[in-house]
């Protein structure tokens, strides 16, 4: 019991915490800019010539404020934005008008979180792997290879690199689909050919996702690791006459892979993001593409609703983490 | 002799742990003991019975939970930053690990001219180093070897005899030296504590000399306490806590150490504490789990202090 | 009593190379000794001594950037002298716990925090014991505690559920379930308490003569070789510069540093002043020459600044390396 | 000098340097450019490399060695604008979260987590979606550098932290220094290599924020920057019509100036790590 008071309780706190703070900046941004959404769109709408009498206007004013929960007072407005997000409501969509956004997102995010459940894990894997085996043998040659590799990828951002494999592997060598997730207009069945078709559209922005994710890792686990390498109870390891496959699995990187755990929560905001810019590049249908219709159309509660929904996923996602955190490692657990 | 410190029912409780849960540590408990003009004082202890803490309250680092401390009459545990900054003049301090003692990206000498400047000790360049070269001759430190040079060009004994140069800078009354020799080299550490009978004799300090090696503590000092899980359980003079120790504790203590004489080897066998955290929440006297000598009442009840031969003892069998 | 290792004139170095510029520490510098079969050995020294390099060249742990530079090292098991050095690093592998042992320094960090005590002991039982199921490992690791008479249960603990004591002890349980015939310990009781302490070099003492194995303990704690050593070996500046009988040495110590060592150690019951002797011991980087403590020595004579002293045997079985036991 | 000269050794600084270098004369040329970047077809359109137009010109009519001077000099300003004012932030949160401690420090450090754990990007791209278009680079500089810090202020605490626990953090309050005299005197020098290489980092996180911006056309796409040039390439097609050129030109640009920020941020790092330079110091 004190142990869930001393460390499942504070995440929990710090959980919802977070997420009241995120959705409460999410609220604030736009109502910070000088920029008044309404007046835009309703410019938007008479600079395409279309001529709207003070009466039909004023009533267009009324409706788009009560669609965009922008009617009384900021206080009215925010608490407004929390029922309605409570509900699942972030209103209508624009650009799908009249769409609710929520269930254009509900379309997107399998899309994105196959994408990035499926990206993480193997490049946390492999980069883990990689890595604890590059730092405990720095001097082989292969390690020194993936070395050069990681020090040319790792730097890049996402959008560079799914742009280059795009150019290469969709252009150049034309064997891969130049973006979207399925045969246009093709319907999704359990079939074998169905599924070859989702992974051959899926196979480049993952693999953009997981070049830099593996390289992240390998970096990240390789400094661990020759760090924990010269730890003592690693040194005394080899005195003893342990087995070098025992000393790398047990000794070396059951210890090094704790900061990684950590590390993987804390990175799980660049990785999301990272994910979103992969879907643009390849126009996948998950909730980046869905992201940059919103912008292009100027898409405040679609905007909005996407933002919501990112910090939730990802919040969960590292209290998920963090609270199986303590089964890897028995100080946190027995204290 | 005066009185030069007093320290009164001192009390500190950590409490650690965040809001949702609060653990308490009771670090020291009601310590009370004075040490009076050119006198050197010994705490001693083991690791975690709270000697370090006592050094830090009385230095100002921490705050006492209860009790006070008095310094030549004066109480000092609630002062404001800018007394405290007058007093640092009066009571300087020594660490254990000479290397730490000094940040390694800067030079030593720094830290000498800069203190001289801080608490407006000399106007001008040439009267500092005056200053500075008495200190450090008063520690057997030669000023040429000492300037311009970081930390990791000297050894641990030079390091901590300069420590104590910088210490003595300000002319204080009281130096507390907080385990000075436990990382010296062995055959250094003499030299160490016999600069604390020097500097004695040479400047009437007194020094409150913080160790848990109990044959140091018998040579240098005239008066010690010996601390256990936050309490002090016996005080009175060097010779006599240590040649007839009356606390079992004491006893058990002085029969750990283990004597630089082939032919007082160890005969007999101790018992270990298996668990320490149990001895700090004891209810009763602390050391009634291990006490060969434990009676019922030791369980229930915490010792007084008993006044036996000129020595404070906590335990009930001098009741 | 039998010889079971002996080591003849080894010089092990650390060749560094920073920024560039090569430079040599001569840890340890032509020493020889010899471990017999139910002693215990202390060897004492300070810090950068070279005590903790002996160690490493005694256990073959020896990996760059230390380098065996000359000298033999040999393992007597019965069947015969096995040249420590000459053979495969697999070999070794095998002599390692099963022959020799090592108890660490600082029980702190050598035990790993992940894993319960019962499979670090485990691993290490099953890599010596090849085909031995995790019962019995851990039938045999219960036995041997209770031999020891620590507690089985804490075999189902993490190390940082341990006391500092307790985990000093586990490490000697864990060098010892082996049953070796030498025991290499360094600085087992350093950052101990006083009280621990004396358990921990109790139950070190118990284990040697219950097992009758031989105990090679460095320390610099002079207290700690009176109170167990049978023999002891002082070293200063790489080398061995006095060896005899504890008794022996104590009573009537030749080199000027080993007096020195003794004579400054506070006893109770004697309050009179105590000297240490002055300067600081030498940096391994650049050794004076000649005789390595000349520096510091009040005996200096002027040979002794060029020439290194040979050793002198002034006992039966005690030796000193200073001009001043010549003749 | 010393330094350079030392780090210099290094391959990977080496290569570092004189991609820098190359990019420095780059932004230093645009000064002396023939054509106004902000005008078009000043050149003939599509052009393959040839002299006079050495990397070709642009369906723009703009030629894509000037053009890309401009693009160098502006991107570089840009993310040292974001990634000086991010450091100015990180050090003060860090600082005081670190040297302060208690609630403060738990305010604070909840704030950072909070910066490192929200998808920052949605909320920058939020912000560029609402002043469309008149993003300019002081802008876009500034509003990069106020979410840019937090990663930086969390390395900056805990190295705090750990300071103020060292005993020459006593030994200076002994010695009568103000906490101002102790965070300069005594924390600064093992915090500057710290901020030195999270500096490197940052403007290499900046550039990149800024092509995602500047394809998801959110900028002020007049102004020449290395995204703006790929998002001109993009949006002519440059790639299905053959003008390999013309996106070649900004891809290679960042991929190079990518290795070599983080390549001098590694290098440099690794040089003034303390440990390293507690070796050096006092040998000279």
């Amino acid at each position: 019991m004190r142990f869930f008071k001393t460390y499942f309780l504070p995440r929990i706190i710090i959980y919802f915490l977070v997420i009241v703070v995120g959705v409460t900046i999410v609220f604030i941004i736009p109502r910070l800019l000088p920029i008044d959404p309404i007046q835009q769109m309703i410019g938007q709408i008479t600079s395409t010539g279309a001529y709207l009498d003070p009466k039909t206007l004023n009533y267009m004013i009324e409706t788009l404020k009560e669609l965009y929960g922008l009617k009384g007072t900021l206080w009215e407005q925010y608490w407004g934005f929390w029922r309605r997000l409570l509900r699942g409501d972030f209103g209508p969509s624009y650009y799908q008008f009249p769409v609710p956004v929520i269930s254009l997102i509900r379309q997107s995010l399998p899309w994105t979180l196959g994408l990035l459940l499926t990206t993480t894990v193997v490049s946390w894997i492999l980069g883990n792997v990689l890595g604890a085996l590059g730092g405990y043998f720095p001097q082989k040659s292969w390690a020194k290879i993936l070395d050069v590799i990681s020090m040319v990828i790792r730097p890049m951002p996402y959008y560079v690199l799914a742009l280059s494999l795009l150019l290469l592997f969709a252009y150049l060598i034309p064997i891969f689909p130049l973006g979207g997730g399925f045969l246009i207009g093709g319907k999704i069945s359990f079939d074998l050919r169905s599924i070859l078709i989702l992974l051959k559209h899926a196979f480049l922005p993952a693999m953009s996702l997981i070049l830099i994710g593996v390289f992240l890792w390998f970096q990240a686990m390789k400094l661990v690791v020759q760090s924990v390498k010269n730890e003592d109870f690693v040194s005394y390891a080899r005195l003893g006459g342990l087995s070098q496959s025992k000393i790398v699995s047990r000794y070396v990187m059951r210890n090094a892979m704790l900061p990684q755990i950590t590390g993987l929560a804390l990175s799980l905001g660049q990785i999301f993001s990272g994910a979103l810019i992969t879907e643009i590049v390849f126009s996948y249908p998950g909730l980046g593409t869905l992201l940059y219709n919103a912008i292009f159309t100027g898409d405040y509660n679609l905007l909005m609703g996407i933002m919501t929904m990112s910090i939730f996923v990802i919040t969960t996602s590292i209290l998920v983490i963090d609270l199986l955190y303590p089964i890897f490692d028995p100080r946190v657990r027995y204290r | 002799m005066t009185e030069l410190l007093r320290v009164l029912n001192l009390t500190k409780v950590f409490t650690i742990g965040g809001i949702f849960s609060r653990a308490k540590i009771i670090a020291v408990n009601d310590v009370s003991f004075e040490i009076k003009k050119a006198e050197i004082f010994t705490l001693a202890g083991e690791s975690g019975c709270g000697k370090t803490t006592i050094a830090k309250i009385l230095l100002g680092f921490e705050h006492p939970t209860a009790g006070l401390v008095e310094y030549k009459g004066r109480r000092i545990d609630n002062i404001k930053a800018s007394e405290r900054f007058s007093l640092r003049k009066e009571i300087q301090a020594i660490f254990q690990n000479p290397f730490s003692t000094f940040n390694p990206l800067r030079k030593v000498d720094r830290y000498f001219f800069e203190a001289l400047r801080n608490f407006g000790i000399v106007e001008e360049e040439r009267e500092a180093v005056r200053i500075v070269k008495e200190k450090l001759e008063a520690v057997g430190v030669a000023y040429e070897e000492f300037c311009e040079k970081y930390p990791s060009e000297f050894s641990g004994g030079q390091l901590q005899r300069i420590s104590i140069a910088r210490a003595l800078l300000t002319n204080p009354s009281l130096l507390i030296a907080d385990e000075p020799v436990s990382m010296v080299d062995a055959s250094l550490r003499m030299s160490i504590v016999n600069l604390f009978k020097d500097l004695r004799e040479k400047f009437d300090l007194s020094v409150l000399y913080i160790t848990h090696d109990l044959a140091t503590a018998y040579y240098v000092s005239d008066r010690m306490a010996i601390m256990f899980r936050g309490e002090i359980v016996e005080l009175g003079p060097a010779e006599k806590v240590l040649q007839e120790p009356k606390h079992p504790y004491t006893r058990l203590l002085r029969d750990s150490v283990p004597e630089p004489d082939p032919s007082k080897r160890w005969t007999s066998k101790v018992l270990l504490a298996e668990q320490e955290h149990e001895e700090y929440l004891r209810t009763g006297c602390k050391f009634a789990g291990r006490c060969p000598s434990a009676m019922e009442i030791c369980k229930r009840e915490s010792p007084i202090h008993y006044d036996v031969d000129g020595v404070r003892v906590k335990c009930f069998l001098y009741r | 009593m039998k010889t079971l290792i002996e080591v003849k004139k080894i010089k092990a170095y650390y060749v560094l190379e920073i920024f560039g510029r090569q430079r040599t520490v001569r840890a340890v510098d032509g020493v020889s000794l010899d471990v017999l079969e139910g002693s215990v050995h202390g060897i004492a020294g300070e810090s950068g001594c070279g005590k903790t390099t002996l160690l490493k060249v005694l256990f073959a742990a020896v990996e760059p950037p230390l380098r065996m530079v000359d000298g033999k090292v040999y393992y007597l098991n019965g069947t015969g002298a096995i040249d420590l050095y000459a053979i495969d690093e697999s070999e070794r592998k095998k002599l390692r716990w099963s022959f020799a042992s090592y108890v660490p320094q600082g029980s702190m960090s050598v035990l790993n925090p992940v894993l319960k005590i019962k499979d670090t002991f485990r691993d290490f039982i099953s890599s010596h014991l090849k085909g031995r199921s995790k019962i019995e490992a851990y039938e045999m690791a219960k036995e041997h505690l209770k031999e020891l008479g620590l507690p089985f249960k804490i075999l189902d603990a993490y190390p940082h559920q341990l006391s500092g004591g307790m985990r000093q002890r586990v490490t000697i349980a864990l060098a010892t379930v082996l049953k070796p015939k030498v025991i290499i310990a360094d600085e087992p009781t350093t950052a101990l308490d006083v009280v621990t302490q004396r358990g921990v070099i109790q139950l070190l003492k118990d284990i040697q003569s219950r097992q009758g194995s031989a105990l090679v303990l460095v320390t610099h704690d002079m207290g700690v070789h009176a109170n167990i050593s049978d023999m002891l070996s002082v070293m200063y500046a790489g080398k061995i510069i006095e060896e005899g009988r504890t008794e022996e040495l104590f009573e009537d110590p030749r080199h000027p540093y080993t007096q020195y060592l003794i004579k400054s150690l506070p006893r109770f019951g004697d309050r009179s002043k105590r000297e240490s002797p002055p300067g600081s011991p030498p940096s391994l980087f650049n050794l004076p020459e000649g005789c390595a403590f000349h520096p510091r020595c009040p005996f200096k004579m002027t040979r002794c600044e060029k020439e290194e002293p040979v050793i002198f045997n002034v006992g039966e079985s005690h030796k000193v390396a200073c001009w001043l036991a010549e003749g | 000098m010393r330094t350079l000269k030392d780090l210099l050794k290094d391959g990977r600084f080496r290569f570092a340097f004189t991609v820098c270098l190359i990019l420095l004369v780059l932004s230093v040329m645009s000064f002396f450019s023939p054509y106004d970047p902000y005008r078009w077809n000043v050149v003939p359109r599509d052009l393959p490399p040839q002299w006079p137009h050495v990397l070709g010109t642009t369906s723009t009519g703009q030629d894509l060695f000037w053009l890309l001077t401009f693009a160098v000099r502006n991107s570089l300003t840009m993310s040292l604008i974001a990634s000086m004012v991010s450091r100015v932030i990180a050090i003060i949160i860090g600082l005081t979260a670190g040297h302060k401690g208690g609630k403060i420090d738990k305010i604070l450090t909840f704030l950072s987590d909070s910066f490192l754990i929200i998808p920052l990007l949605l909320i920058i791209l939020m912000f560029a979606v609402m002043v469309k278009g008149r993003m300019n680079l002081m802008g876009l500089g500034l509003l990069l550098g106020m979410f840019g810090w937090a990663w930086d202020a969390r390395v900056i605490r805990s190295q705090v932290l750990s300071l103020r626990e060292r005993d020459f953090t006593y030994t200076a309050i002994l010695s009568g220094s103000s906490t101002l005299a102790i965070v300069f005197k005594e924390y600064m020098p093992f915090l500057v290599p710290l901020v030195f290489a999270t500096l490197i980092g940052n403007m290499s996180w900046a550039i990149g924020m800024e092509i995602v911006l500047a394809i998801l056309g959110v900028l002020n796409l007049e102004t020449p920057m290395i995204g703006t040039m790929l998002y001109w390439a993009i949006n002519y097609q440059s790639i299905l019509l053959g003008y390999w050129w013309w996106i070649l030109t900004p891809v290679t640009t960042s991929v190079f100036l990518f290795i070599a920020l983080y390549l001098m941020s590694v290098s440099i790092s690794e040089y003034l790590d303390p440990r390293m330079r507690i070796q050096r110091v006092g040998r000279a």
